[in-house]
């Protein structure tokens, strides 16, 4: 028979004040098995969990109600204290006769009926409760980092010099990301190549490290400190063991007019290619898509000349697995493409470039080795207007966000113009500046005041040819929408940042939500903002939302400390609250049919099957069975389950029923 | 044993509805449904069905209901108060068939056995039979063989048989059938001097029940024979739901809170889960023995114990079959057997 | 019906299949489902306009599966059963073999669950004019009539649960109406235990229910049960698009989702 | 005897809806004290059937509520329960139940003003609809 202790809070006059307690602790003593009804000031103070204490031991409680706040307030501070008590902390049960009752309704007889009936619903719950135990999952203290931009770097290095393994998976074939293309980075106009080249040598050389650049994940199974990961290693068509990176093969080989993606299309390269000359690894890979060889079937040039024979025109993609415990996606950005600016002649006019290739421009190991040269003719632009938001805050384009970094790098692009290009004049067209960071503000006002870039609020509507120039039409909104037309010898758009082309594919192999512009979900936006909703899964850099470097490097190194704290001990404890497919005694071994259409329905691929065999092995039947370490407790799959064979601890069928029955 | 024989002419049916439900009882009479015909309560006769061989489901409802409250209760601190069901009103079924009028003797026989079903028994007691004898029969009709006929007159208090003119000769069978008439005696003319026989429907013997019942045991370990008479067989309760015969029943408690009631409700020896047990062995695993205990109970260990045969050839259980399982067919094979 | 019975003497002689799950005769007028085990006996066979239950049921039945391999005569219903069971895990590519009927009544053999999908590509699953209008006829009417209507109808059931037991799909073995603790589905077969049962067997169907109309054939006091369950098959269909047993691998509407689901009554 | 008090169950998920109503707490906003909360992980745990059962247990009223879609804290539980509302509801509205007395809501953490409205809008609809007097009647029916 149950023993249920019903503990009362005033939580001073929180409740008291409201909810007649006295009435309501006489009424929760007459609830069939309640042994024990009191009410006491404050529950959650020392006195008020000694009194649950001392009624377990001396009434023999088998389960324990404690009505006061909302158990996600005080639930573990109740269910510690049963637990100290020698009851299992999972036959305490809250009833929230604070938030949802005292709270929000007026003091009177209805309110405490309610606060009444709030308590039987729980009696009627708890008394069904079963003792439940945290789960213990192993942990592999190997962590896999995706994307090696400066996020991924980041926090693959934090991690190793916290002494876990990790293994750093690039798609490209360097490491570096978008801040190696960068020329200078504000607001203090240092190299990013200078700051970011030893952190990526570093990565090379570390001990705890395995990189593996021109790869991608293939697969992601299992659960947080268990998953395994396919890693496709794309062929290279050149044995990294064996080559040196002396370069020969780039020197020879005939194909030299690919568009570099490194220099964003502002420089050449060739077919077998490495980004850039500080490239990690230094390595070339085939661009299969453009090699002679794979084109026309000879030229194999490249494999003459290897005096290390590191060539190999015959590899094969490779599928690794890999064994970790812990992922952070640090899988950085996109920027809007030249599709979408029509109205721009982005894409139609060579002059009219984004932000990133002006980066390239300006770079000193750049195409034009830090020379502002305009794409068309290479004639140094004596009038460049740069247009901030570009996509961004825009509706129209399905970008209502910020793209937050536009502001800083425009300011940033107007003042490396114009210590290049001195008598050049630089226009900035701006809906708002937002220049919320640490010496950001001082930044702007340098590019206007100091190098006297013309900052003019307002959009600009179109931007055409003619003459030779590109006129840019667009309104001054400060001088009352007065329209403005500039005649500039190039456009640089900074265009907006959206989440990478596959990033939803990822998610979906991450299984972690994603919001609807394809940026990755934190699991809380304030208070988890570096973990997902999936437990084991971390996020660094721009694939969460738009973010500069030091945000993300700020968040790569908070992923990674998650991550080690994770790695902390061997084993981890989960809270049982998951679901269960019942097992019986043969002939009929499981309810479940076995349909699996659950398995499709879990969000977490936490449904597996389990085959029944009799002892010679043959198999009776094929059921679901819950792999404890990926479910997260939804009960998504109890309530499509059509013969109830799945129920959820914690929240079983038969407790809700029966805290329904209370009503 | 006939005490009287009367003419109820047919305009009179009317009226004798009218006396029976200012005498305080309910009619329960055949009403039609779309294409199937249910007894139910009526206001007047002419809301009866006006042409049938069967109705859908039998008259046992009437005293060992669908569902049936057994008893309420209702919990006051540590105390629980129970109420039991109130008296069954009195009820008159009319227009059933005296197949159906049959089966009541076998309900009683179960119900009476070694405990007195009280509730059962009241409702029994309460209740009077209107039987109308059946002038058309189908190829599902087998009364004849299991100890019936279609003017037969065991179970009725009063057999109606409808004769040349349209009007009813009716046999007054009981004391109960008495009481009725003398709430009407001028209804009930003087009889003409006809023989009932010439209007009945003709129902050929089509088994021998004495070779059924003296195989049936020999045949229990025949495994073969129940599972080919049962392969199509579904398993649902159909048969048992449209019999007048069958008696088996589940206990259902429902509760409200601090209230409750005690249900009795029909079950069925051909669903999987009939005999299943808590520790999930079930002594009837498969559908074929189901099958087997539905005909060895009905045809011998019924036969044996309450010296009634189960069944009363109605053949409901055969018509509304949805695998047309037919029970005479296979009652056949089992009787001609070798 | 001759190709029909050559076509089992072969698979029976050959012994490709054990057994052919068919219709034969039956009581009077009636045909019944016949379970041919020898080449000989495949005369018995028949194949007609009467021949409507869907024989798909006995696929999944523990003492038919003993037989051995089946190969059973199937009317469209009956195959979209079994492509609907295989996407169900039920039965397995080449368990069985059907011996597909057109409405024209030609056969033709079906032994993998691809031969069934495309088979049954070239004919639509619409609903035919008449079981629309009568869909129509219930929609239009008020809430109020609906309820009456429905009561009315539900206030005869016995609980048989024949709906169930000829229903091909209705195949677990511990059905939620014999679950207790809780007990979902009052056992009795009073007005709640009744509106219980078919509101979840319809809900159990959707988008599973291969339109066989076996529940309403079955049922012995004449519910037309068919109704809720093609309702639930049409709003399945509108709202996102899918059909029951079109495929092997079919999906299930209601374990999948997409973003643009749209509703009108979610605050 | 004063004016009919309706009985509404509401079912809720913990992390949307439980939430935003103790942010209704937390803030003091006042709403009608009919309603009885039932907290479930998720709106994908909602079992169509609870409904059912609330309306058998007495209930004038019902309200399901969860987090918006994108936000569930698993990622998709709320998007099976739309798919599996949208088939229950019309259902439902076939057999002629009123739907009427069935509210279905998106109610954040943050949307602790949004819970307390939608409560009181629920009660008052449901108080003009008056006792739900379709499955009273049911209650007893086909017993004897």
């Amino acid at each position: 028979m149950a023993r249920i202790g019903v503990f009362i809070c005033h939580c001073g006059e929180n409740i008291a004040g409201t909810v007649d307690v006295f009435k309501v602790a006489e009424a929760a003593g007459k609830f069939p098995g309640v042994v024990h009804s009191v009410e006491y000031k404050y529950m959650c103070s020392d006195p008020g969990q000694t009194m649950i204490k001392d009624a377990i031991k001396e009434k023999k409680l088998t389960g324990v109600v404690v009505a006061a706040c909302s158990p996600r307030m005080h639930e573990p501070t109740f269910r510690r204290a049963c637990a100290e008590a020698g009851l299992n902390p999972f036959l305490c049960e809250m009833a929230n006769i604070r938030e949802h009752c005292s709270w929000v309704h007026e003091k009177g007889e209805a309110t405490t009926q309610k606060a009444i009936e709030l308590i039987r619903i729980m009696v009627e719950k708890v008394k069904r409760n079963k003792p439940l135990y945290s789960i213990k999952v192993p942990v592999t203290k190997t962590a896999l980092v995706l994307g090696g931009g400066i996020a991924g770097i980041q926090a693959a290095l934090d991690i190793a010099n916290a002494g876990h393994q990790v293994i750093l998976v690039e798609r490209s074939p360097s490491i570096g990301g978008h801040m190696l293309q960068l020329s200078e980075t504000f607001p203090t106009l240092d190299c990013s190549q200078c700051i970011l080249t030893p952190r990526m040598v570093e990565v090379a050389q570390h001990p705890k490290i395995t990189l593996y650049t021109y790869s991608e994940l293939e697969s992601l199974d299992g659960f947080i400190g268990n998953f395994k990961a396919r890693i496709r290693r794309k062929a290279r068509g050149v044995d990294e063991k064996l080559c040196t990176g002396c370069g020969v093969c780039i020197q020879k080989c005939p194909q030299k007019k690919i568009p570099s993606e490194f220099d964003a299309g502002m420089g050449k390269r060739t077919a077998i290619y490495v980004p850039c000359p500080q490239s990690v690894p230094n390595q070339p890979v085939i661009d299969r898509e453009h090699c002679t060889y794979y084109i026309k079937g000879k030229c194999k040039i490249c494999e003459k000349f290897c005096e290390r024979k590191a060539i190999r025109l015959d590899q094969q993609d490779e599928i690794i697995e890999v064994n970790v415990g812990a992922v952070v996606a640090a899988t950085g950005f996109d920027i809007l493409h030249s599709k979408d600016f029509p109205e721009y002649g982005y894409g139609k006019y060579p002059d009219v470039i984004d932000g990133l290739q002006f980066e390239r421009l300006a770079s000193a190991s750049g195409p034009t080795l830090g020379a502002i040269k305009r794409p068309s003719d290479g004639k140094e632009p004596e009038t460049v207007v740069f247009i901030a938001c570009a996509g961004s805050r825009d509706d129209a384009k399905g970008i209502p966000y910020c793209s937050k970094i536009c502001c800083m790098y425009t300011a940033k692009h107007a003042m490396l113009y114009k210590h290049k290009v001195h008598n050049g004049k630089a226009y900035v067209f701006y809906m708002d500046i937002r220049a919320g960071g640490k010496n950001y503000e001082e930044f702007v006002r340098r590019a206007i005041e100091e190098d006297g870039a013309v900052y003019l609020r307002g959009r600009v509507s179109r931007i055409y040819e003619e003459d030779g120039k590109l006129i840019v039409k667009g309104v001054d909104t400060l001088l009352g929408a007065q329209p403005v037309e500039i005649k500039a010898d190039m456009v640089v758009l900074a265009t907006a940042i959206v989440a990478n082309q596959d990033a939803e594919s990822l998610a979906q192999k991450l299984r972690v939500s994603y919001d609807p512009y394809h940026f990755l979900s934190e699991a809380h936006p304030k208070l988890r903002p570096v973990e997902t909703n999936t437990a084991g899964i971390f996020l660094a850099g721009a694939c969460q939302a738009p973010k500069d470097i030091p945000e993300a490097v700020a968040q790569a190194s908070g992923a990674a400390a998650k991550v080690a704290g994770l790695f902390s001990s061997s084993e981890l404890s989960r809270e049982p609250v998951i679901a269960v497919v019942n097992r019986l005694p043969p002939p009929v071994f499981s309810t479940c049919t076995g349909c699996f259409l659950c398995e499709k329905a879990c969000p977490y691929q936490a449904i597996e099957r389990e085959e029944i065999k009799d002892r010679k092995g043959n198999v009776i039947k094929v059921v679901a069975k819950v792999n404890p370490g990926l479910c997260q407790g939804c009960g998504t799959c109890v309530a499509l389950c059509r013969v109830k064979a799945i129920d959820l601890q914690g929240f079983t069928n038969e407790q809700v029923y029966c805290e329904l029955m209370a009503l | 044993m006939i005490i009287e024989k009367k003419l109820l002419k047919q305009d009179s049916v009317e009226k004798l509805f009218a006396k029976l439900k200012a005498d305080g009882r309910r009619i329960l009479a055949p009403k039609a449904q779309g294409d199937e015909i249910f007894f139910e309560q009526v206001a007047s006769a002419s809301e009866m069905a006006k042409d049938y061989i069967q109705t859908t489901l039998s008259p046992k409802g009437a005293v060992f209901p669908r569902v049936e409250a057994l008893f309420r209760y209702q919990m006051e601190g540590k105390d629980v108060k129970i109420e039991n069901n109130s008296e069954p009103q009195p009820t008159v079924i009319f227009g059933l068939r005296p197949c159906d009028a049959a089966s009541f003797a076998i309900l009683n026989s179960v119900f009476s056995w070694d405990y007195q079903d009280s509730q059962f028994k009241s409702r029994l007691a309460q209740t009077a039979a209107i039987t109308v004898s059946c002038s058309r029969a189908d190829e599902y009709c087998f009364c004849t063989s299991v100890g019936g006929s279609p003017g037969d007159t065991k179970g009725s208090d009063i057999l109606l048989t409808r004769i040349g003119s349209g009007d009813y000769l009716a046999e007054i069978l009981t004391e109960k059938g008495k009481a009725m008439v003398t709430l009407a005696p001028e209804l009930f003319a003087e009889a003409p001097s006809e023989d009932k026989e010439k209007y009945l429907a003709k129902v050929p013997v089509k088994f021998d029940l004495k070779k059924l019942t003296e195989k049936l045991p020999e045949a229990f370990n025949n495994n073969e024979l129940w599972m080919e008479q049962s392969l199509r067989c579904l398993g649902c309760g159909a048969c048992a739901f449209v019999c007048p015969a069958c008696v088996c029943f589940d206990i259902q408690d429902e509760s409200k809170r601090e209230s409750g009631v005690r249900l009795r409700c029909w079950d069925s020896c051909g669903f999987s889960l009939f005999t299943a047990h808590t520790s999930g062995h079930n002594p009837r695993p498969v559908q074929s023995q189901r099958w087997r205990q539905r005909v060895m109970h009905k045809f011998s260990y019924f036969n044996d114990r309450q010296k009634y045969l189960g069944c009363v050839g109605c053949g409901r259980c055969s018509r509304k079959c949805p695998a047309d399982m037919n029970l005479l067919e296979h009652l056949k094979a089992i009787a001609e057997a070798r | 019906m001759e190709e029909l019975r050559k076509k089992a003497r072969e698979l029976l002689t050959s012994g490709a299949v054990k057994v052919i799950i068919g219709y034969g005769p039956g009581s009077g007028k009636r045909v019944r489902a016949v379970f041919v085990r020898k080449p000989e006996q495949a005369d018995l066979l028949i194949c007609d306009d009467r021949c409507l239950q869907n024989l798909a049921v006995y696929l999944t039945k523990p003492e038919v599966k003993a037989l051995g391999k089946a190969a059973v005569v199937a009317r469209l219903p009956t195959l979209r059963a079994i492509l609907q069971l295989a996407a169900e895990n039920q039965l397995t590519d080449g368990q069985v073999v059907a011996l597909g009927i057109s409405p024209e009544g030609k056969m033709t053999e079906l032994s993998q669950f691809k031969a069934i999908e495309e088979f049954l590509a070239g004919f639509s699953f619409e609903l035919s004019a008449e079981e629309k209008a009568t869909l129509e006829k219930l929609d239009q009417m008020t809430p109020e009539q609906r309820w009456q209507f429905w009561q009315e109808q539900f206030a005869k059931c016995v609980r048989c649960y024949g709906c169930r037991a000829s229903c091909p799909l209705c195949y677990c073995e511990k059905c939620l109406a014999e679950c207790n603790q809780p007990q979902w589905i009052p056992a009795a077969s009073h007005q709640i235990g009744n509106l219980d049962w078919h509101i979840i067997r319809a809900m159990h169907l959707a988008n599973r229910c291969v339109n066989c109309g076996d529940c309403s054939r079955a049922c012995p006091v004449g519910i037309p049960l068919h109704l809720l369950n093609q309702k639930l098959a049409e709003e399945v269909f509108k709202q996102f698009g899918a059909r029951s047993g079109m495929k092997a691998a079919q999906e299930y509407a209601l374990c999948n989702w997409k973003l643009e689901d749209r509703e009108n009554f979610i605050k | 005897m004063s004016e009919f008090e309706p009985k509404i169950v509401a079912f809720v998920c913990n992390w949307c809806t439980y939430a935003g109503a103790d942010l209704t707490g937390t803030s003091r906003i006042k709403y009608a004290s009919n309603v009885r909360m039932i907290r479930l992980p998720c709106t994908g745990r909602i079992d169509f059937m609870l409904l059912l059962k609330a309306f058998e247990q007495g209930a004038d009223g019902i309200i399901v509520s969860g987090c918006h879609p994108n936000d569930c804290h698993y990622t998709a539980g709320n998007f099976h329960a739309r798919r599996r509302w949208m088939m229950f509801r019309s259902l439902l509205d076939f057999l002629g139940i009123d739907t009427r007395r069935i509210h279905f809501a998106w109610v954040s953490a943050a949307e602790g003003a949004k819970w307390a409205e939608f409560v009181n809008s629920v009660t008052d609809q449901v108080r003009k609809l008056g006792p739900n007097e379709q499955y009273q009647k049911l209650s007893q029916a086909g017993v004897e």
